[in-house]
């Protein structure tokens, strides 16, 4: 840093961020916060209709069955937040499923090489689609749309339509299993764990340098290029965490659900609207990582609801329809005031930054991804 | 900042409509030489009508497309609309001639109605186009599910030989969607509202400034891709003689029909393209697939082929597009930005 | 562009002779603001303006960035809808809620953001949201024809109607937009630095058009923060501080101290700051200059040889056009050399991309902030560590630290360091940019009109930056499009034309040897554009420059 | 010139009634003659070699075929709805296997497939290819959808070509012969049946649906649920879309809000992901009807539930060939030709899956191809053209 800078040692330190209550009531108010709110209306009405499914035996398993759908979103996130689309998904979820079906089989020493293998070809197709999109300039809706035919495809014409069978017992675990005789909750599914450990990293990784700058680069890709950001790379990194997190997706759900060609099926669409229900913008540059993964929880809350409401399962898109049109749109609409000024997170005092460089103003950084 | 001016050599130079004639020039050549390969003849009127026939559904879809992608907007809800639009077609009709006029206007008048829905909510309550219409195709979804169980109602005789008549080769469903394209190309380069779909989507505060009712070309546009899914509606039911819940989203509409017209050179991003390459794009889809089914392929493999047609030859001018200034020094090959390249994607 | 003929009026060598016919108070206003209130977020940015504008008067508007004169003119053109007060036009309450209906009033705006479709024709977007029809359609032989009738009008030549914007340069758009702003036959035209992206010659066609409409009795609202076009251009002069009037004047009752000491509230003792004394540096300065550039080129740039030394202020002038910002960006690896050498303090180096000469300690403050400098709807603190993340993700933690300070020491002023960069004012704005190259301790640092668009204050706060950094033994290239600033700070002027360097100057030579060298003439009489002699080719030249008290 | 498709008259297509856009043609799923019909030919006798079910049928109404009675080889068109899940194909592997064989023996000299992957619009147009460009001396369609393709196998019979249809119908007798197993009415009482006995009244049954909308499905479901209605079964239905992790979720919620007796499918798919549900919720296995999916099978055998595999005879793909050879040699088809659909039951279980050793999870168990060329690889690895 240049010494042209060092603040006069004389300047009063003042607090250059809001408090952590009034940060917190912000927060709730933008749409990356609502979710949350969304989430807990819809488990308490869940719960008020079906009270079993509050025991927390039955709720961590919730939780573990929401895991895939909320590992994909998580993955979408880093596209979307980029400015990009990835409609491939759903297709390497199907792929990675078939893969394990048709490579580890009962072989328990395969499963190791096959993981390998797979984490491997999802690194590849997020690759592809990165490289496609960010040097050949083909706009990533269309990268992704063909990437999920061809890719699909590819798989169906592989196997002939159909997995060989269910893999090894001990891989399947990984998406059925979980720690036994836990006090309280009973069992902790490992796919809860492995959420955990994803929206930990990701959170993490958000923070990372690599994060700020993804955000950056889709807010503004000229603006980034021109501080020396790789926007190519930045951005083929965000389409191969996207394939990694379809590739875990898969994993989990070889275990949960069984190896079938319909598996991962209009994952891409269940991925970016819940992620669009998390208040992140379609086009880039703003939203949170965790909202992300909110809004799966959200989603799929909401299925269980109509489930546990006896709704006819018909009637089911209707109301997705509904709901995200609506969330959207107030989302939208929470966005203009802040524009126009009517709300009191944008509303703010400004006054001249002042500081002495003693301390770190940690944390301020969510301003700019906060919303 | 950048000018007109593109890359040294005359590929560059060309529109992108024009590139997008040349790759469906060069997909019959190659057409024609691989259907040679079988013995067949690629330009027998069988063929022809076949592959025209192709176009037509698909066609109606994609100039409805076309003028929301220009618009700045997408619709994934065309696949609904053109079910929906089908079932009251036939159901209106019910096997009797003297209702086809009340069958095709309510068909259309609903269709329009949705179309008049999804404009509303892009424009008023500002929700990506994204959004709204895969929301209105889950709520149309929905509402088929539940109601429609299989096929429904049937059109007429008179109705049906729209679907089953040609001129020679070309069937009357294409040349109604080619009248189509006309029409939308007047709407889009000789009426006020035309002008302002391009403008909304190349900048939407620009055209606001101006003075342009920036909701209107909004709506517009999505009532008219509406509209002409429901004529593939009608043109489906006609075909079918009965309507169906899942004659839409059995075509994969939706995103071929967005594939088709970002292969016809329009910018996804809007402002930018022209009804001419789309039709180019569509001419494509069917050639490919014509062929593809005259070589009897794996209908997977057509799938693999389908997806890498779709991005290479996207790729093929979507690279052009990053425009330079002239070099004023040397003349070899000018430089890219290299910026501007990394930024372009 | 800016084919400039002698049948153009002109502007007069001085702005007196120029720029105050007699007002003519005794008309009734064709435009009248009174108590005109508008806040944004709660906060007032305007507050009991009042104001009014005569038949073919031209009136300035100044003030600091923030000031409010955008959003005066915004809210006048009915983009913005007031929260009190009342504007009359012809003495008849008016309320706009809309553009069109500003124009359909017979009021125009030439908006501060460009407001141009790329991708239409010039007549296109001149006729936007009301083309001309016959029967349903719209009548495109009719739009040309108007369009080329105008640009005529204006004496506009080198611009075809049917040309795509996107093909023309800046300058041209920028006269288009003028166009476009004239055509609407108005009463009353606003202009919102129409200038901004404007250098000599276009400026003076600038001023030519400005003459005809006075001629035909329109009345002009004119904002720019240079401040010689207004003494120029401008009748009377209204000040702006704060969202509030400081006071509005004949134009030939004020001099630029005045204007300025009205402005900001405090004169400017040193509006060019002076040179500081060379820091002691770690080691003794090396004999090898810091940046040498030998015959390097590129499509656009071509037998380009100069150095910089350590400590040293480069102005880099020319026209527009003229490849100024091709040369920086081509050191800065955007649109990289492909030929020629680059050596950066004796090592050869010839970055390939930003990301290269960002390891090498080169930074460039681009000249279009909003598009290339920021990410807006990130915060300070981001923008602030962009280039530190991208390029030295490692120095992240040790670099935020710093960042209180910095900006603390840049005297930004906003909400707190998470707010988006978005609500800020322009200057504020500038100077996030400056922070975020700051951060990575350039030793070359190559400003692009870094001045374009900030107020007094800020101008001064970049001016005292760029001292320090010289002073701390930084080489500093700046381009620059105002020629009193290139004077005012620089040790050594080059000066580019149509892609070479046509020469370089010592400080403190005359504005006239700069665009005797940038355009190319031969000596004091030759100057080629008809104008007359050189003190005729804007900007005229004038005492100590621009805004710098006399 | 205008060119109008012949064959479209006034009278084609089905007589549906008109009704107003809207409503709805719920529950007119069943149908009593046909239910009655079906639940008759459950018991009925075939003709035939037991051991070549394929080749079975029950008596009936005969087309005479010696006006197609010809030496020599012959072109097949074969349009085909699609293969998009594993029953159709491992139907298309086994046709393609059959064909080999009529190909060795000089009966067909070749089939030109087109797959509409499962669209209307393009079968029909598939159909009309043929009918102008295809030279086929036979045509074998599958439908797509029953109502829409009528118009289009009905040119296909103006060309005066033996057309065979099978798997679903199409509202027009003009194909030679209409190849099908005995129906959905009969897998529905089949399956009902069968949980019926084993249940109580007010027990409560799980169906699993694929889609809805589709005749054959839904006819299976339209029996079971009046046979549950009559038992007084509690019968709740869903629709999965074949995918396993809907099936576990709606199993899991079911689980969460009460016990489950039963569980029913309208097809094998998934079938396996229905039964995990209940294993890990720690519950206990429920009656259950499947389908002769490899993968439902071996499940069945390893928990030993009390299960039933309802079939709908995989081996009905060999037949429209089959009956092409008969065609030509101008020997009679039976005009509709209705071929054996009996469920696997508990006894035989240990058999079929002896004799489908090494078939892959989606592979069907009385797919009918053990005596073909390329048995069991080319089923055991899934090759298809
Ligand atoms: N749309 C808006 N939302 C919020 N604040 C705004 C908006 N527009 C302007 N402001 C604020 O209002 C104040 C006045 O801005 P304005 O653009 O009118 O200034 P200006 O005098 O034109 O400055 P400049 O010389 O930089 O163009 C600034 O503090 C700015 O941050
Ligand atoms: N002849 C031209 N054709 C097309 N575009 C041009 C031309 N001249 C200039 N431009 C555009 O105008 C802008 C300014 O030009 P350039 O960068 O060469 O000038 P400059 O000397 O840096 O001027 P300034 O810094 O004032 O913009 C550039 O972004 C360039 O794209
Ligand atoms: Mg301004
Ligand atoms: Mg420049």
């Amino acid at each position: 840093m240049s010494r042209t800078l060092h603040a006069d040692s004389g300047a009063v330190l003042q607090q250059n961020r809001a408090g952590a209550g009034e940060r917190f009531r912000r927060t709730l108010l933008t749409p990356g916060g609502a979710v949350f709110i969304l989430l807990v209306v819809l488990l308490a009405a869940i719960i008020a209709v079906n009270p079993s499914f509050g025991e927390p035996e039955s709720f961590i398993r919730f939780i573990g069955r929401t895991a895939p759908i909320a590992i994909a979103a998580i993955g979408q996130y880093f596209v979307i937040v980029a400015g990009e689309f990835d409609l491939s998904m759903g297709s390497v979820v199907t792929m990675q499923v078939i893969v394990a079906g048709n490579l580890i089989g009962d072989d328990d020493a395969k499963v190791i090489p096959v993981l390998l293998l797979m984490i491997a070809l999802g690194a590849l197709i997020g690759l592809v689609n990165g490289l496609a999109t960010t040097l050949l300039k083909v706009p990533s809706f269309i990268v992704t749309l063909g990437m999920m035919l061809a890719l699909f495809g590819l798989v169906m014409y592989w196997t002939g339509g159909a997995a060989q069978g269910n893999p090894a017992d001990s891989f399947r675990q990984i998406g059925r299993g979980g720690i036994q005789d836990v006090p309280v909750l009973g069992i902790i599914p490992y796919p809860v764990i492995i959420l955990a450990a994803a929206a930990a990293l990701g959170f993490w990784l958000m923070r990372r340098p690599y994060g700020r700058t993804l955000i950056a680069v889709g807010d503004n890709a000229t603006a980034a290029a021109l501080t020396g950001t790789r926007v190519w790379w930045v951005r083929t990194r965000a389409f191969m965490l996207s394939s990694l997190a379809a590739t875990v997706s898969g994993i989990l759900l070889v275990g949960y659900a069984g190896v079938h060609p319909s598996v991962g099926r209009g994952y891409e669409f269940t991925a970016i609207t819940a992620v669009v229900l998390g208040g992140v913008v379609l086009g880039g540059g703003r939203g949170w990582l965790l909202s992300a993964a909110a809004g799966a929880f959200a989603l799929e809350s909401l299925f269980t609801l109509l489930n546990f409401l006896g709704v006819q399962s018909t009637w089911r898109d209707t109301v997705q329809g509904v709901i995200i049109i609506v969330a959207v749109a107030a989302a939208a609409r929470s966005w203009q005031r802040r524009r126009r000024g009517s709300t009191a997170p944008a509303r703010a005092e400004q006054h001249r930054i002042t500081a002495t460089s003693a301390k770190p103003a940690e944390g301020t950084e969510q301003g700019g991804n906060g919303y | 900042m950048s000018s007109t001016w593109k890359a040294g050599n005359s590929f560059g130079r060309l529109p992108s409509t024009h590139i997008v004639y040349l790759v469906a020039l060069l997909t019959l050549v190659v057409g024609a030489v691989l259907v040679a390969t079988t013995g067949r003849n690629f330009f027998s009127p069988g063929n022809i009508s076949s592959i025209l026939t192709g176009t037509s559904v698909l066609g109606f879809i994609a100039i409805g497309q076309t003028l929301v992608i220009l618009v700045g907007s997408l619709d994934l809800s065309v696949p609904y609309v053109t079910s929906l639009a089908s079932l009251i077609a036939a159901g209106v009709m019910a096997n009797s001639s003297s209702n086809i006029l009340p069958g095709v206007l309510l068909a259309l008048g609903v269709s329009a109605v949705i179309g008049l829905a999804n404009g509303l909510i892009v424009a008023g309550l500002k929700v990506h186009g994204f959004i709204a219409t895969l929301g209105m195709g889950l709520i149309i979804s929905g509402y088929l599910a539940t109601n429609f169980k299989g096929s429904f109602g049937q059109t007429p005789f008179a109705f049906r030989l729209v679907g089953a008549t040609g001129l020679g080769p070309v069937p009357v469903s294409t040349l109604i969607m080619l009248a189509c394209a006309v029409l939308a190309m007047v709407l889009l380069h000789r009426t006020r509202v035309g002008h302002h779909i391009y403008a909304v989507g190349g900048d939407l505060n620009v055209a606001r400034m101006s003075g342009i009712r920036v909701q209107t070309p909004i709506i517009t546009a999505h009532i008219i891709c509406s509209v002409l899914a429901g004529m593939a509606g009608l043109l489906l039911a006609s075909r079918l003689g009965v309507g169906s819940p899942t004659v839409g989203s059995q075509g994969g509409y939706d995103l071929l029909s967005i594939a088709a017209v970002v292969l016809g050179g329009t910018l996804l991003a809007g402002g930018k393209g022209s009804i001419t390459g789309t039709l180019g794009g569509v001419l494509i889809f069917a050639m490919l697939d014509n062929i593809m089914s005259v070589m009897q392929l794996n209908p997977f493999v057509k799938d693999v082929v389908r997806g890498i047609v779709i991005v290479v030859a996207v790729a093929v001018y979507a690279r052009r597009t990053i425009l330079k200034r002239p070099p004023r020094f040397g003349h070899g090959q000018p430089e890219e930005p290299a910026t501007k390249q990394e930024v372009a994607a | 562009m800016g084919e400039v003929t002698s049948k153009h009026a002109a502007p007069g060598p001085s702005a007196e002779a120029a720029g105050a016919p007699a007002p003519r108070p005794q008309q009734a206003p064709v435009l009248e603001v009174r108590g005109l209130g508008k806040s944004f977020f709660g906060i007032p940015v305007l507050q009991d303006a009042r104001l009014s504008l005569h038949a073919g008067e031209v009136h300035g508007l100044v003030g600091e960035n923030g000031a409010g004169k955008s959003t005066l003119m915004k809210v006048l053109a009915g983009v913005y809808q007031r929260d009190e007060g009342t504007v009359l036009i012809d003495g008849e309450e008016v309320h706009f809620s809309h553009p069109t209906q500003a124009h359909e009033a017979g009021l125009s705006t030439v908006f501060q953001e460009f407001n141009l479709l790329p991708d239409r024709t010039v007549a296109e977007n001149i006729y936007l949201g009301r083309e001309p029809r016959k029967g349903l359609m719209v009548n495109r032989a009719l739009m040309n024809t108007s369009t080329a009738e105008l640009l005529e009008s204006l004496g506009i030549t080198s611009i075809r109607p049917t040309a795509q914007v996107r093909s023309l340069s800046v300058a041209e758009q920028q006269i288009v937009e003028i166009a476009k702003a004239v055509s609407y036959e108005a009463r009353i035209i606003s202009m919102d630095e129409p200038t901004a992206a404007l250098a000599g010659p276009e400026v003076k066609l600038l001023y030519g058009i400005i003459n005809r409409l006075r001629e035909r009795g329109t009345a002009i609202l004119y904002v720019s923060h240079r401040l010689r076009e207004i003494f120029d251009l401008c009748d009377t002069i209204t000040v702006l501080k704060d969202g509030r009037i400081v006071d509005t004047r004949p134009a030939a009752d004020l001099d630029d101290s005045t204007l300025v000491r009205m402005m900001v509230g405090r004169p400017i003792s040193a509006y060019f700051p002076d040179k500081l004394p060379q820091e002691e540096m770690a080691e003794p300065p090396s004999t090898t200059p810091l940046l040498e550039v030998a015959d390097a080129g590129n499509g656009q740039l071509d037998s380009i040889s100069f150095s910089i030394e350590a400590g040293e202020i480069v102005g880099l002038a020319g026209l527009q056009g003229s490849g100024r910002t091709e040369l920086v960006q081509a050191i800065f690896g955007a649109q990289p050399f492909s030929r020629g050498t680059m050596r950066v303090d004796g090592i050869e180096m010839l970055p390939r991309s930003p990301r290269q000469a960002i390891r090498g300690r080169i930074a460039l403050i681009t000249e279009d902030r909003k598009a290339e400098g920021l990410s807006l709807n990130l915060s300070l603190l981001d923008n602030a560590l962009s280039v530190i993340r991208s390029v030295f993700p490692s120095q992240t933690g040790g670099v935020k630290r710093e960042v209180p300070g910095m900006f603390s020491a840049l005297e930004v002023v906003a909400r707190d360091l998470g707010q988006e960069v978005q609500y800020l004012s322009g200057g504020n704005q500038q100077k996030v940019v400056l922070a975020k190259w700051l951060a990575i301790s350039p030793r070359i640092v190559l400003l692009d009109e870094p001045t374009r668009g900030i107020d007094v204050g800020a101008k001064v706060a970049v001016y005292r930056l760029m001292r320090q950094l010289a002073a701390e033994g930084t080489a500093v290239l700046m381009v620059s499009s105002e020629l009193p600033e290139v004077i005012g700070m620089s040790d050594r002027i080059l000066v580019m034309r149509d892609g070479r360097l046509a020469g370089e100057l010592p400080a403190g030579v005359t504005e006239e040897r700069i665009l005797q060298l940038a355009t190319g003439a031969r000596n004091g009489n030759g100057n080629n554009d008809g104008g007359g002699g050189p003190s005729n080719v804007f900007p005229p030249s004038g005492g100590n420059g621009e805004g710098k008290p006399a | 010139a205008c060119t109008t498709d012949p064959s479209i008259t006034e009278n084609t297509g089905g007589a549906t009634e008109g009704a107003s856009p809207g409503a709805t043609e719920q529950a007119e799923w069943f149908d009593q003659a046909l239910y009655d019909e079906q639940n008759e030919q459950r018991s009925a006798t075939f003709e035939g070699n037991p051991d070549e079910p394929w080749l079975q049928y029950i008596a009936g109404d005969m087309t005479d075929t010696s006006e197609f009675a010809s030496e020599g080889e012959h072109k097949v068109c074969f349009a085909n709805a699609s293969i998009s899940n594993p029953w159709r194909q491992t139907g298309w592997i086994t046709m393609n296997q059959q064909l080999q064989v009529l190909q060795d023996e000089g009966v067909i000299s070749e089939m030109e497939t087109r797959d509409a992957k499962d669209n209307d619009n393009t079968q029909i147009a598939d159909i009309d290819y043929f009918i102008n460009e295809g030279n086929c001396d036979a045509f074998i369609i599958s439908p797509n959808s029953t109502a829409a393709l009528t118009p289009a196998v009905e040119r296909a019979c103006e060309t005066g070509k033996p057309v065979v249809v099978f798997d679903r119908g199409v509202e027009t007798d003009c194909a030679t012969t209409f190849i099908h197993p005995i129906g959905g009415f009969a897998w529905g009482i089949d399956t009902a049946n069968f949980l019926t006995e084993r249940l109580q009244e007010g027990d409560k049954v799980v169906a699993l649906r694929i889609l809805p909308g589709v005749d054959v499905l839904e006819h299976r479901w339209a029996a079971a649920e009046k046979i549950f209605a009559e038992k007084g079964i509690e019968a709740t239905d869903y629709f999965t879309g074949a995918d396993p992790t809907e099936i576990k979720k709606i199993i899991s919620d079911e689980l969460a809000t009460g016990d489950i007796q039963g569980v029913w499918m309208d097809a094998g798919d998934g079938a396996v992901a229905a039964i995990e549900a209940f294993e890990d919720a720690g519950k206990e296995l429920p009656v259950m009807t499947g389908e002769d999916e490899m993968s439902f099978l071996r499940k069945w055998q390893e928990t030993g539930i009390d299960a039933l595999a309802p079939v709908y005879s995989n081996f009905q793909w060999r037949t429209p060939l089959l009956a092409v050879q008969k065609i030509f040699a101008g020997e009679e088809v039976p005009a509709e030709w209705v071929l054996p659909q009996e469920p696997i039951t508990a006894d035989e279980l240990d058999e079929w899956l002896k004799r489908n050793e090494g078939m892959p999870d989606g592979h069907y168990a009385k797919f009918g191809g053990e005596d073909l060329p390329g048995y069991p690889e080319v089923w055991q690895q899934r090759q298809m053209p």
